[in-house]
């Protein structure tokens, strides 16, 4: 019929793994639209049991390159909850600073190399230093900023290897962490001045209802800790978490997509954040949000570039200040003895929550493995904006349509790597 | 002035993390002199525009776990003048072969809802598994300056200045004392190839051999020494089988323990 | 076929028979003759009896493979002072090669049947005969070998990373839904 | 480095104060001090501000593949036993730039590496180490062709040598003729001594720089009972277990087939530790680097080991393939062909490669077995 | 007192008289003047010091050659000693460095490190018969041998040259052969291993070449070069001929990083390849061959 039109991205470009996106048209209207991730399974809760508690957050970085702090800590949490350990502050602060430092990485990556092409009309970050040397130099900066937060503290930006069980192997010394400072100021101001710049980009008009979910804190913007809050008003312990969300197996993913049991969807990452966690975030970052036109509540998707630009102004002045505040600690870990038990651990990868939960054995060997990340969790809205978007552009081209289309993915700078290495694995025994 | 002829390069992915061709991007004080001396013509991570091969230069990322990798790889190598993977999924089939040591058709019919969207191999293999590779660039993740050196040493014409030899030499280069002799630490360093740069050691623990097995590795003695040092058989196999455990030497000296 | 009166000093003077008792040698004469090959003449062809061995005392001599279609494969050239053809020791005493003239050859040729009797009469002579054979055999076949290992090709380029054993499993189940975009760009737009 | 001191001077008794002043001195001049301090679970060669960093109190305990920190019943800040690598690393490092090359119209120029600065003042340097460096020193001087890095920052340095109070398990200089006792080579030589609680250093001059820096600290002349003490030290260290047959080990090149190759090749890892660890070991190789243009490269020196593949590398492949034929290679170069080279034995008896090796294969044993003069 | 360590600590490390002008390990830009390819994988360059003077050198001397960027081979000199004012070296393209030396074009530069190395001994065979053996590019080394024998005619008895090579088409230098086959004081045998196309000479071994002899076994001289096997049966064929071991030489190939002993590569047994070596006297090393993996 002449009037079919099939619409298919069959590489998602610029996003962290391999995903896809399909679309049918009948009749100007959309009949089916799946965004598929077919990236294969990794298998990792498979193969993580019986393997020794203290393996578990390096094996698990593996999941993901550029959000391995993401697993290390999750990972790491979950253990010393089984373990009764709590970490002492200063080990609490450096954790967040390298969690900060993964921030930096990854929303300047996001913001400047992957997302701001698309609002520029352009194909990537290289066409970008044509037209502006300088801007990619400085997003470069930035990026390296985190980047060497990361490498001070854990040895290497990708996989660090200092984390460890109960906090690090080897602490950095004030004078290793002092060279950052220097840096980190030029960042705070980078960053702000990266608000201004990607508040000014032309958004769509689309406001989303989602339901939020985020990790909120009391004394921060939350990034490494906290409870669980919805924007339907619910707030409950990370070890609830399984209480509240479940899992689905769709045809055209190779992703278990995570959803709110009570029905409906939910929507993880910066939008989540920001919405739920306004009232946290520090001033510079506030003023830089208010002053690129942001309010308290940002329900456009596109926008979404925006409020990681503000999240880069709130971890580089954290990251700043955790710099500065620095003394090396006496221990570098806390231990504990083995015992065995259920644990959980979340926190806020940079595109939204990445929840833990195990169960260890008496001699430490892990029996039961459940990782959520986050890019699973967006699946279902990234579907929701997608039939939005598709639907407002169907008088346009195709490739224009792919072109909005894959912009309105890329706003959840989806981790397809994260979201692939999923097996249920309580269903196996038996 | 005419654009001068750069050498084009593309960047492939397959079953892995993406730390990889991420490490790519994390050049930054190198990524925009490199674009200026070689053609991104495929790296879906970094760039919607795509150019058709064939490419002066692949970097392959991640290993072959399903039917249609296999299909894809040879699709790849036909296409590329030289293929160079990158990380250990690449050269070794990664964290995820540990898959290869357990019954993986199982797990899928158990666990998921669907097991018939599940398409999958019970392996991971490495790249040279399928196709000839010219270069293996070892690590989980690569070392960024392994990976520009190897290529610098391309564009150049000259031998990638990449050892095969221990970790311990490297160690030794940087003045990091051993853990495994200063206290009796269990490390993987002695049968690793080098180039990470010293990191675990340098952060006061054993290498957990992210590099794979060096030249010629002795592994049946370290796996001695550890077991002096406290080492269950267990532990000594599963030190061997992580992120390379699918590299022959590996692979069968972990079988020997546990 | 010219048959001087005298081949002894002729045996002696070759360096086969260099030092050869004034008896055998007397021996020898009885089962020698005096020939001469034109270039391009064969002394012997493979397979054929090996009713002679010649004392090569002027000219080159390629001992050769033949081949149909192609020129014969020269295993190796002997030249003044060797000694062509051994297959007459060793039953069934048949040529393992082609010999032939390369120049003009002048060679003190021996019937094999006249000296493998008075060999077999005279164990001293056979033991003799046999002594200077063995070590002419043995060179044979330690340059044949020297010459197998192609010692002047150019060394192997370092080893080039050859396809693994396929230890992947090619059988699988379900259908294979993922849009292969790699496999589709690259095959479309390889064109040609 | 030290000049021949032909008048021997009387000994001075420095205290900690007066050891400080020694190095405040050292760095006055300009130099780069390098001496023992804390690091990393052991007590290491390295960069030291003042006398403060210097590891008081802090011993070690080294056998095959095992070194430990321990705590001394004293403050002794010389009885730690050796570090785990010596001074090659200030002398010869790891990493040095041979050249830097620029590409040019029609050609390229080549620039040699900056000279070596600042000078060198070495704290601490014990006899098998002074041993080390002489040899290393005939290495890149003796022969047709100099290593001018080496021997510009030998010949520049300061050496403050210490005098051994006690040997490791692991020590084994004694049976090569290199120590314990320091007798020559050094700038001053320090012997750490305790009388009635006082800890002290007899301090002696053995170059004319070295009397004139000593004089120069205005410390007070070293009582007999000092020197009795420093005496005694010596002695003390001298007491060694483990002993190397070395004219024996000459011989190690007469058994090439000797099964107990193979049997050192099953422990041995090929690691290479015992190379790097080495103080006399020279071997090295070079890298070429260029930029991503190609116009400028650079050729560096590192550090290399016969335990490598890539080190007997002809084109075809490596000579060396099995570890029984690098690990022979390593050890008859040490202890047997070294003397035709140089006159004289590579090994110095430190015993680092005995303590570093992962495995503990001990040189010491290897070499008896080879030679025949234990059991296989 | 302990006397070796004195000396060497205080002993001047360098003799004033023979000190290195220059850091060895620095090259010196030399500018190639003329490429002659000489098989499809062999070629001879002319070099010419950028900042012009001589270059001396003994022959069977060998020089790092430095290819800009790529890396650094050791190549012997092929040239007429006697000819300073042009440095020739022939080079077999089989590696990375190699084949970047291959590509290099008259008017391009290259580093030169050298002269590096003993030298064949000419003159010992004073009033000797001389037979150089080569084998395959090991003709190379010895040519610049064979131009000083030839300079001292008179003073030899034979002067012998035989030559094997892979085929008729990897005969190093035909031309230069031919020209010395025609002279009435050399005696020039070559053969090769598999015979091609027209080849109507020698076929076999160079070793049984040394067999056929054509010179004074007990007055002879020989300088050997070619792959290590071929100069083992080369010298086991001269002593069987009745050739002094003490009076055979070879040229042996070890991994070459510095070429000044200083890095240790190339030692075999108690010798430095480079500084030795390469050209050995051959009942020095005989033992040392015979030594797997040494």
């Amino acid at each position: 019929m002449a009037d079919t039109r099939t619409i298919k991205v069959e590489a998602l470009a610029r996003v962290e793994g391999e995903g896809s996106l399909h679309v049918k048209v009948k009749d100007g209207q959309i009949k089916e639209l799946h965004f598929g991730i077919f990236e294969p399974p990794r298998f990792f809760e498979a193969f993580l049991r019986g393997r020794d508690f203290r393996e578990v957050p390096d094996i698990t970085a593996r999941i993901c390159g550029i959000c391995p702090i993401a697993y290390l800590m999750g990972a790491s949490q979950a253990m010393e909850d089984i373990l009764g350990i709590t970490v002492t502050k200063p080990i609490r602060d450096l954790r967040r600073l390298i969690y900060c430092g993964e921030w930096i990485e990854s929303h300047a990556l996001h913001v400047y190399m992957l997302h701001a092409p698309d609002f520029l009309g352009l194909a990537d970050a290289l066409e970008l230093a044509k037209v502006d040397r300088s801007l990619v130099e400085n997003a470069l900066r930035l990026k390296k900023v985190g980047n060497e937060i990361l490498e001070t503290i854990g040895g290497r930006a990708i996989h660090p290897v200092a984390l460890k069980v109960g906090g690090f192997y080897k602490l950095p010394t004030k004078k290793q962490l002092s060279k950052l400072e220097e840096e980190l100021k030029w960042a705070v101001e980078t960053s702000v001045a990266t608000v201004k710049l990607v508040g000014g980009f032309d958004f769509p008009d689309i406001q989303q209802d989602y339901n939020f979910m985020a990790l909120r804190h009391d004394d921060e913007y939350a990034i490494h800790e906290g409870r669980l809050v919805t924007s339907s008003g619910l707030d409950f312990p990370v070890s609830q978490f399984l209480d509240h969300v479940e899992e689905e197996h769709v045809p055209w993913s190779n992703a278990l997509h995570g959803k709110p049991k009570d029905g409906g969807n939910h929507h993880v990452g910066p939008l989540a954040r920001y919405n739920l966690n306004h009232d946290k975030l520090g001033k510079t970052a506030r003023a830089a949000a208010k002053a690129a036109g942001l309010g308290a509540v940002v329900k456009n998707p596109f926008q979404s570039i925006v409020v990681r630009a503000v999240e880069l102004v709130q971890v580089c002045e954290d990251a700043l200040k955790l710099v500065q505040g620095y003394v090396e600690p006496d221990k570098a870990f806390v231990d504990a003895p083995i015992r065995a038990g259920e644990g959980h651990g979340c926190t806020e990868a940079p595109r939204g929550i990445c929840y833990h939960r195990y169960r260890i054995d008496s001699d430490g060997s892990v029996l039961d493995a459940r990782i959520v990340p986050p890019t699973a969790q967006n699946q279902k809205v990234i579907e929701l904006d997608l039939w939005k978007v598709v639907q407002a552009n169907l008088a346009k081209s195709d490739d224009e349509i792919k072109w909005r289309a894959e912009q309105a993915i890329r706003n959840y700078d989806p981790c397809i790597s994260c979201a692939t290495h999923f097996l249920k694995l309580e269903m196996e025994r038996g | 002035m005419p654009e001068r002829k750069r050498p084009k390069l593309a960047v492939w992915k397959f079953s892995s993390c993406d730390g990889c061709q991420l490490t790519m991007l994390d050049c930054e004080d190198e990524l925009l002199a490199l674009t200026e001396e070689v053609r991104i013509s495929y790296f879906l991570e970094a760039t919607r525009k795509v150019e058709k091969g064939p490419y002066d230069v692949s970097l392959v990322e991640g290993s072959i776990t399903t039917p249609h990798d296999i299909k894809a790889i040879r699709e790849v190598r036909k296409q590329s003048k030289v293929l160079i993977t990158i990380g250990a999924c690449a050269t070794a089939g990664g964290i995820q072969a540990l898959r290869n040591f357990k019954n993986v058709k199982e797990f899928i019919r158990c666990v998921y809802a669907h097991p018939e969207y599940i398409d999958t191999l019970t392996t991971s293999t490495a790249i040279s598994d399928h196709v000839p590779v010219d270069f293996e660039l070892r690590g989980c993740p690569v070392n960024k300056y392994q990976m520009l050196e190897v290529l610098n040493a391309a564009l150049n014409g000259r031998k990638p200045n990449i050892p095969r030899h221990s970790q311990c030499m490297e160690c030794k280069e940087t003045g990091t004392v051993c853990r495994m002799v200063a206290t009796g630490t269990a490390c993987l360093g002695p049968v690793t190839q080098a180039g990470c740069g010293t990191l675990c050691p340098g952060k006061d623990r054993g290498c957990y051999g992210c590099f794979g097995p060096m030249e010629a590795p002795n592994t049946a003695a370290l796996a001695a020494r550890l077991g002096q040092l406290g080492q269950s058989g267990r532990g000594i196999r599963r030190l061997f089988h992580t992120y390379n455990a699918n590299s022959d030497a590996f692979r069968k000296e972990g079988d020997n323990h546990g | 076929m010219v048959k001087p009166d005298n081949l002894a000093p002729l045996i002696e003077d070759h360096p086969f028979f260099k030092g050869v008792d004034t008896k055998l040698r007397d021996l020898l004469v009885g089962c020698a003759a005096n020939e001469r090959f034109e270039a391009g003449q064969f002394l012997f062809h493979e397979g054929q009896k090996a009713e002679k061995f010649y004392l090569i005392r002027a000219g080159t001599v390629a001992i050769e493979i033949d081949q149909p279609g192609r020129p014969p494969i020269v295993v190796e050239t002997i030249a003044e002072g060797e000694v062509a053809g051994w297959a007459w020791i060793v039953e069934p005493y048949r040529a393992t090669f082609d010999a032939r003239a390369v120049t003009l050859v002048r060679a003190l040729s021996f019937d094999a049947k006249c000296l493998r009797r008075k060999m077999e009469a005279d164990p001293t002579l056979g033991y003799d005969v046999l002594r200077r054979f063995v070590p002419i055999m043995a060179h044979r076949l330690s340059a044949a070998r020297l010459q197998m290992l192609d010692l002047y090709a150019p060394p192997k380029p370092a080893k080039e990373k050859t396809v693994k054993a396929e230890k992947a499993d090619k059988k699988s189940k379900g259908a294979n839904r993922a849009p292969d975009a790699r496999l589709k760009k690259a095959k479309k737009k390889d064109g040609k | 480095m030290a000049q021949p001191n032909s008048k021997s001077t009387t000994p001075y008794l420095l205290d900690m104060d007066g050891l400080a002043a020694l190095i405040s001195a050292l760095r006055r001049q300009g130099r780069q001090i390098v001496g023992p301090r804390l690091a990393d679970d052991a007590v290491i060669y390295d960069d030291i501000e003042t006398a403060a960093d210097l590891p008081a109190g802090w011993g070690s305990e080294q056998a095959g593949g095992h070194y430990r920190l321990k705590r001394r019943d004293d403050n002794a800040v010389f009885g730690y036993g050796l570090a785990p690598q010596g001074w090659k690393r200030q002398l010869y490092p790891p990493r040095q730039k041979l050249f830097a090359a620029r590409r040019q119209a029609g050609g390229f120029t080549v620039e040699p590496p900056p000279p070596p600065a600042p000078p060198l003042a070495l704290i601490g340097v014990r006899a098998c180490e002074l041993a080390a460096i002489a040899r290393q020193a005939k290495v890149f001087g003796d022969r047709a062709f100099a290593d001018p890095g080496y021997q510009t920052r030998l010949s520049s340095a300061f050496i403050v040598a210490v005098q051994c109070a006690e040997a490791q398990a692991t020590c084994f200089c004694a049976s090569m003729g290199t120590g314990p006792e320091v007798t020559a080579g050094f700038d001053i030589k320090l012997t750490e001594v305790f009388v009635q609680k006082h800890h002290g250093f007899v301090a002696e001059a053995g170059s004319a720089q070295g009397a004139k820096l000593l004089k120069a600290l205005k410390a007070p002349a070293a009582g007999p009972a000092e020197i009795k003490a420093a005496g005694v030290a010596v002695k003390n260290a001298a007491r060694q277990n483990k002993h190397l047959d070395a004219e024996a080990a000459r011989n190690l090149v007469a058994h090439p087939d000797h099964p107990r190759w193979d049997k050192v090749a099953e422990r041995c890892l090929s690691c290479g530790n015992c190379t790097m660890v080495c103080p006399t070991c020279f071997c090295t190789t070079v890298e070429d680097v260029t930029d991503l243009k190609g116009d400028n490269a650079e050729r560096w020196r590192k550090w290399d080991s016969c335990f490598t593949m890539d080190f007997s590398y002809i084109h075809g492949g490596a000579v060396r393939t099995e570890t029984r034929s690098r690990y022979r290679q390593w050890i008859t170069h040490k202890l047997s062909t070294w003397v035709d080279q140089f006159g004289e034995q590579g090994c110095v008896g430190c015993g680092r490669c005995v303590t570093w090796c992962p495995v503990g294969i001990d040189i010491t044993e290897e070499a008896a077995a080879i030679t025949g003069q234990e059991r296989i | 007192m302990n006397a070796p360590l004195r000396d060497a600590l205080h002993a001047p490390v360098r003799d004033p008289l023979h000190a290195p002008v220059r850091d060895p390990m620095v090259p010196v830009p030399f500018r190639i003047e003329k490429v002659r390819r000489d098989l499809s994988d062999t070629f001879t360059m002319e070099l010419v010091p950028e900042a012009g003077g001589e270059f001396a050198f003994q022959p069977g001397q060998f020089n790092m050659l430095y290819v800009f960027g790529v890396g650094e081979v050791p190549i012997s000199i092929s040239g007429d000693p006697a000819d300073r004012s042009v440095l020739v070296h022939t080079t077999r393209a089989v590696g990375q460095v190699t084949e970047a030396l291959d590509a290099l074009k008259p008017g391009d530069s290259l580093g030169v490190r050298g002269p590096f190395g003993t030298s064949w001994p000419v003159e010992s065979a004073f009033g000797h018969d001389l037979v150089f053996v080569a084998g395959g590019v090991g003709l190379a080394p010895l040519r610049p041998a064979i131009y000083q024998a030839m300079a001292n005619r008179q003073r030899f008895g034979r002067v012998i040259v035989l030559y094997g090579a892979r085929t008729p088409e990897d005969i190093l230098y035909k031309k230069e052969l031919e020209r010395w086959r025609g002279r009435f004081d050399l005696d020039v045998l070559v053969t090769v291993d598999r015979a091609t196309g027209k080849w109507g000479g020698n076929v076999g071994v160079v070793t049984n070449l040394i067999a056929r002899g054509g010179f004074d076994p007990l007055n002879t001289t020989s300088f050997v070069c070619g792959p290590e096997v071929m100069m083992r049966y080369a010298a086991q064929a001269l002593e069987k001929k009745g050739v002094d071991t003490g009076r055979i030489w070879v040229s042996v190939e070890r991994n070459m990083k510095c070429g000044c002993g200083l890095c240790g590569h190339c030692q075999w047994g108690p010798h430095f390849t480079c500084k030795d070596g390469p050209v050995f006297r051959y009942d020095r090393v005989a033992d040392l061959f015979q030594i797997r993996e040494l």
